[in-house]
C-alpha cells in the first residue's frame, strides 16, 4: 500500500513537486564545496599543472552520464516487466540530462587532452566510448520524437535502452582493445599518477552534486510529463484552473 | 516449429527472387561506397591496402542498413506482418526467421562481392581469406541487431534514417573486430583473437536480438 | 474439453489520449455471430485488435476459454483466424503461393488439391499461377477467404470482410459465414453493408455512443 | 592556499582558456537546461490550458 501511493503519478506530481527546492539547493551546495575543494584545497598536480583542474567536472560527468543511461535502462526495464506508467516518465525525463553530461564529458575530455597530450581529440577508449553513448542518447531521445503514440514510444524507447546498455560495456571493451593495438602506450585520463585523497574527495563531491542536480531536472521534467499525460483527470484540471 | 522457420524462410527468399531490383540496390551501394574511398584518398597501394579492410567493413554496414530499412515494412503495409505475429508460433522464431532470409539476401552476396573490391584494394589473398571469415562472422550481426532496429522504426516517418541513427552505434565492436581481424593479419599480429571475440559478439546477438526485436515488433502493431 | 468460449471482462480501450470504450462485457459461445457496430472511429477495428491479441488493453481482459489469451497464446492463436482491413496477400506471390505460405505459418504441410478446391469454390479458378498484382482487390480479398477457410479455425474474426466484394462474393460470404457457424464456429465481425442473417443466432454489440440504424 | 593573487588563479599557470572553457561551457550548459525546462514548463501549461478551455467548449 505504502509503495504504490507515491507510484500513483497524482501523489507522486505532489511529493516531488516538495522534494525538488531540497534536491537543488543542496546541489548548489555540494557543487560550492566542491569547487572550493577543486580550485583551493586541491594542490597543484605537479606532472600535469594545473590544466589537471578539468577532471573535476569531466569525471563526474562521465561518470554520470553512464550511471543515468543504467538507471534509465533500469527504469524502462521496470516498465515493460510491470507496465508501470511513472517507470516510463522517469526514463524519459531522464534521457535529455544524460545527454547534457555526456556532452560536457566530450567537451571537458577534448579541453584536457590538448594540454595534457598535445591533441584536442584522441580515440582512447573513455572518449570513444561518450562519443558512442552520445550517439544512443541521441537514437533514444529521437525515436521517442518519432512516435506520437505515448505508450508504444515509451515501451519502444525502453526496449532499445535495453539493447544499449548490453551493448554499452561490450562496446567499451572493444574500443580499449583497439585502443591498446593501436596506440602502444595508453592513454587514462582517470588515473592521475598521483590520485591524493584529496582529489578523490572533491570528484566525489562534485559526482553527488551532479546527482542532487539530476533529480531535481529530472523531477520537474517528469511533473511536467505527469501534467501533460493526466491532463484528462481531475486533480490535473485542478491544477491547470489554479495556475 | 522447423515447418514455420522454412515457410518464413521460403516465403522471404522467393520474394526476393521476383523482386531483385531490391536486393541488388544494396550490393550496388557497397560497391558504390567502398570504390569513392580510393577516388576521395587516392589510388597508392599501400595506403588502399591499409585503409581497405576498415573501407569495405564500413560499406558493408553502411549497405546492410540500406535493405534492413525494408525487413518488416513492405510484409507490414500489405498486413501480412499481423497474420504471421498472429500465428501460433512465438513471435520470436518469426524474426529469427527473418534475420536469416535477410542474411541470406543481403549477406551471402557482399561475400561473394567482397574479394573483388579486396583485389581493387590491392589487399594480400590472406587479408582477403581472413576478411572472408570476418565479414562470414560478422554480417549475421548486422542482419540480428538490425531487425531490432527495423521492428522499433517500424511504420514512422522518417523510419530508415531513425534506423541507421539506431543502429549504426551498436555495430561498433563487429566493425572494430571484423575490420581489426584483417588488420591482424596484415600488420603479423594475427587475427583468431578478433575472429573469436567476432564469433562470441555473434552469439550475443543471436541470442538476444530476435527477443528484444520480437517485443518491439508487438510494440510496433499494437 | 471445456466448453470453447470467448469472452471480455470489463473491457477498456485508448487510442492515444481518448479513451474509446470502458468496462465492455461479453461472452460468445459456439455457433453464434458477434455483429460489432458503431460509427466510424468509435473502435470497432480497435476492439477486434483488442480480441485478436494484437492491440493490448488499457484495463480488462479478454479470455479464451477462461483463460487471458497472453497466457495461452499458441492454444488461443491456433483456434483464431483474423482478417484485418489489409488482405496480407503478397501481391507477387500467386495464390496458390499465398496460401501456401499461409500454411506454413500454421505449421501445417500444403495440401494443394484442397487449396486449389477452396480457391475454385471462391471464383478464383482462372487466375490460380497468376501473381496477385494483377487481382482485382475483390479477388484478393478472395484469396484471403481462402487462407481463413482453409486454415480450420474455430473463432473468425473478420474486420469488414465485405468491403470490395460484388453481390455474389457477399452472398458466397454469407453461405460461409452460415456454414461455419453451423459447424460450431464462432465468428466476430464488423460491417457497415448489410447481411442476411435468417436462422443464425445473433448478438449485437454497439461500440461507442453513436447509434446507427439496424442493419439487416 | 594555492594562488597568490587573482591573477595568478585566472591565469591557470597558462591553462586559463582550458580550465575556464571547461567550466564556462559547463555551466552555460547547466543554465541553458535550465532555462529550457522553465519555458518548456510554463509553455506546457499554457498548452494544457488552452486545449481544456477548447475542450470544454
Amino acid at each position: 500500500m505504502n509503495l504504490y501511493t507515491y507510484a500513483s503519478p497524482a501523489n507522486f506530481y505532489h511529493l516531488a513537486g516538495k522534494l525538488i527546492p531540497w534536491f537543488a539547493w543542496s546541489a548548489g551546495l555540494l557543487t560550492v564545496w566542491g569547487l572550493y575543494i577543486s580550485f583551493f584545497l586541491a594542490p597543484t598536480d605537479f606532472q600535469q599543472s594545473e590544466a589537471y583542474r578539468i577532471i573535476f567536472i569531466h569525471v563526474p560527468a562521465a561518470w554520470m552520464s553512464m550511471f543515468i543511461y543504467l538507471v534509465m535502462a533500469f527504469w524502462g526495464a521496470i516498465g515493460l516487466a510491470f507496465n508501470t506508467r511513472l517507470s516510463f516518465m522517469m526514463a524519459r525525463a531522464l534521457a535529455p540530462t544524460g545527454a547534457l553530461f555526456t556532452f560536457i564529458a566530450l567537451w571537458t575530455g577534448a579541453l584536457l587532452g590538448k594540454p595534457m597530450w598535445g591533441a584536442w581529440w584522441f580515440w582512447d577508449a573513455r572518449l570513444t566510448s561518450e562519443l558512442i553513448l552520445l550517439f544512443l542518447y541521441v537514437g533514444i531521445i529521437a525515436l521517442w520524437a518519432a512516435i506520437d503514440d505515448v505508450k508504444r514510444g515509451d515501451r519502444a524507447g525502453s526496449l532499445l535502452t535495453l539493447i544499449g546498455v548490453i551493448n554499452v560495456p561490450i562496446i567499451y571493451f572493444s574500443v580499449k582493445w583497439w585502443n591498446t593495438l593501436h596506440q602502444g602506450s595508453s592513454i587514462n585520463l582517470t588515473k592521475a599518477p598521483s590520485m591524493a585523497a584529496i582529489m578523490l574527495q572533491g570528484l566525489l563531491v562534485m559526482a553527488f552534486a551532479g546527482w542532487l542536480y539530476t533529480i531535481a531536472v529530472t523531477l520537474v521534467r517528469v511533473r511536467r510529463i505527469i501534467l501533460e499525460r493526466e491532463r484528462h483527470t481531475d486533480w490535473a484540471k485542478a491544477i491547470l484552473e489554479a495556475k | 516449429m522447423h515447418r514455420f522457420l522454412l515457410a518464413v524462410l521460403r516465403r522471404d527468399l522467393t520474394l526476393a527472387a521476383r523482386r531483385r531490383g531490391d536486393w541488388l540496390i544494396a550490393q550496388f551501394f557497397f560497391v558504390m561506397v567502398a570504390s569513392l574511398f580510393p577516388l576521395g584518398i587516392g589510388p597508392e597501394p599501400e595506403m588502399l591496402a591499409r585503409i581497405g579492410p576498415g573501407v569495405l567493413w564500413v560499406a558493408a554496414t553502411l549497405a546492410s542498413l540500406l535493405s534492413l530499412s525494408r525487413l518488416f515494412a513492405d510484409d507490414h503495409h500489405d498486413g501480412s506482418l499481423e497474420h504471421m505475429v498472429l500465428s501460433p508460433e512465438p513471435t520470436v522464431l518469426l524474426v529469427l526467421g527473418k534475420s536469416i532470409a535477410h542474411w541470406l539476401i543481403y549477406g551471402i552476396p557482399v561475400l561473394l562481392i567482397a574479394p573483388v573490391l579486396g583485389i581493387q584494394f590491392n589487399l594480400s589473398w590472406e587479408a582477403i581469406w581472413i576478411l572472408e571469415i570476418s565479414l562470414l562472422l560478422g554480417t549475421p550481426i548486422l542482419s540480428l541487431l538490425g531487425s531490432v532496429g527495423a521492428a522499433l522504426t517500424l511504420g514512422l516517418r522518417g523510419g530508415g534514417v531513425l534506423l541507421t541513427l539506431l543502429i549504426l552505434p551498436l555495430y561498433v565492436p563487429a566493425l572494430i573486430f571484423g575490420a581489426g581481424a584483417v588488420d591482424g593479419v596484415m600488420m603479423g599480429t594475427g587475427a583468431e583473437a578478433h575472429l573469436s571475440l567476432l564469433g562470441a559478439f555473434m552469439m550475443l546477438s543471436l541470442m538476444i536480438s530476435p527477443w528484444i526485436a520480437a517485443a518491439a515488433l508487438r510494440v510496433s502493431l499494437e | 474439453m471445456p466448453d470453447l468460449i470467448l469472452s471480455v471482462h470489463d473491457l477498456a480501450c485508448a487510442r492515444g489520449e481518448r479513451l474509446l470504450f470502458k468496462g465492455m462485457n461479453f461472452s460468445l459461445k459456439a455457433g453464434a455471430l458477434l455483429l460489432v457496430q458503431g460509427g466510424n472511429g468509435q473502435g470497432k477495428t480497435s476492439l477486434l485488435r483488442l480480441l485478436t491479441g494484437l492491440a493490448r488493453p488499457e484495463a480488462g481482459e479478454v479470455r479464451w476459454c477462461g483463460e487471458q489469451i497472453g497466457r495461452v497464446s499458441e492454444v488461443y492463436h491456433a483456434a483464431m483466424c483474423y482478417l484485418g482491413h489489409a488482405n496480407g496477400v503478397k501481391d507477387d506471390l500467386d495464390p496458390l503461393e499465398n496460401l501456401r505460405f499461409s500454411d506454413g505459418l500454421h505449421g501445417r504441410a500444403f495440401d494443394r488439391s484442397r487449396a486449389v478446391a477452396t480457391l475454385e469454390q471462391l471464383g478464383l479458378t482462372r487466375c490460380l499461377d497468376l501473381p496477385c498484382r494483377v487481382l482485382s482487390f475483390g479477388q484478393r480479398r478472395r484469396v484471403a477467404l481462402a487462407a481463413l477457410l482453409l486454415a480450420g479455425a474455430t473463432l473468425w474474426i473478420l474486420d469488414e470482410p465485405l468491403t470490395g466484394l460484388d453481390v455474389h462474393a457477399v452472398a458466397l460470404m454469407e453461405g460461409l459465414i452460415r456454414e461455419h457457424l453451423k459447424s460450431g464456429g464462432m465468428v466476430v465481425a464488423t460491417t457497415h453493408q448489410a447481411l442476411n442473417l435468417e436462422g443464425i443466432s445473433v448478438q449485437r454489440l454497439l461500440v461507442g455512443n453513436v447509434a446507427i440504424p439496424e442493419l439487416v | 592556499m594555492e594562488w597568490a593573487s587573482w591573477s595568478e588563479f585566472w591565469h591557470m599557470a597558462g591553462y586559463g582558456l582550458y580550465v575556464w572553457g571547461s567550466y564556462a561551457v559547463t555551466l552555460a550548459a547547466i543554465l541553458i537546461e535550465v532555462i529550457l525546462l522553465k519555458r518548456a514548463g510554463t509553455d506546457t501549461r499554457r498548452r494544457l490550458k488552452r486545449m481544456q478551455q477548447w475542450e470544454e467548449q
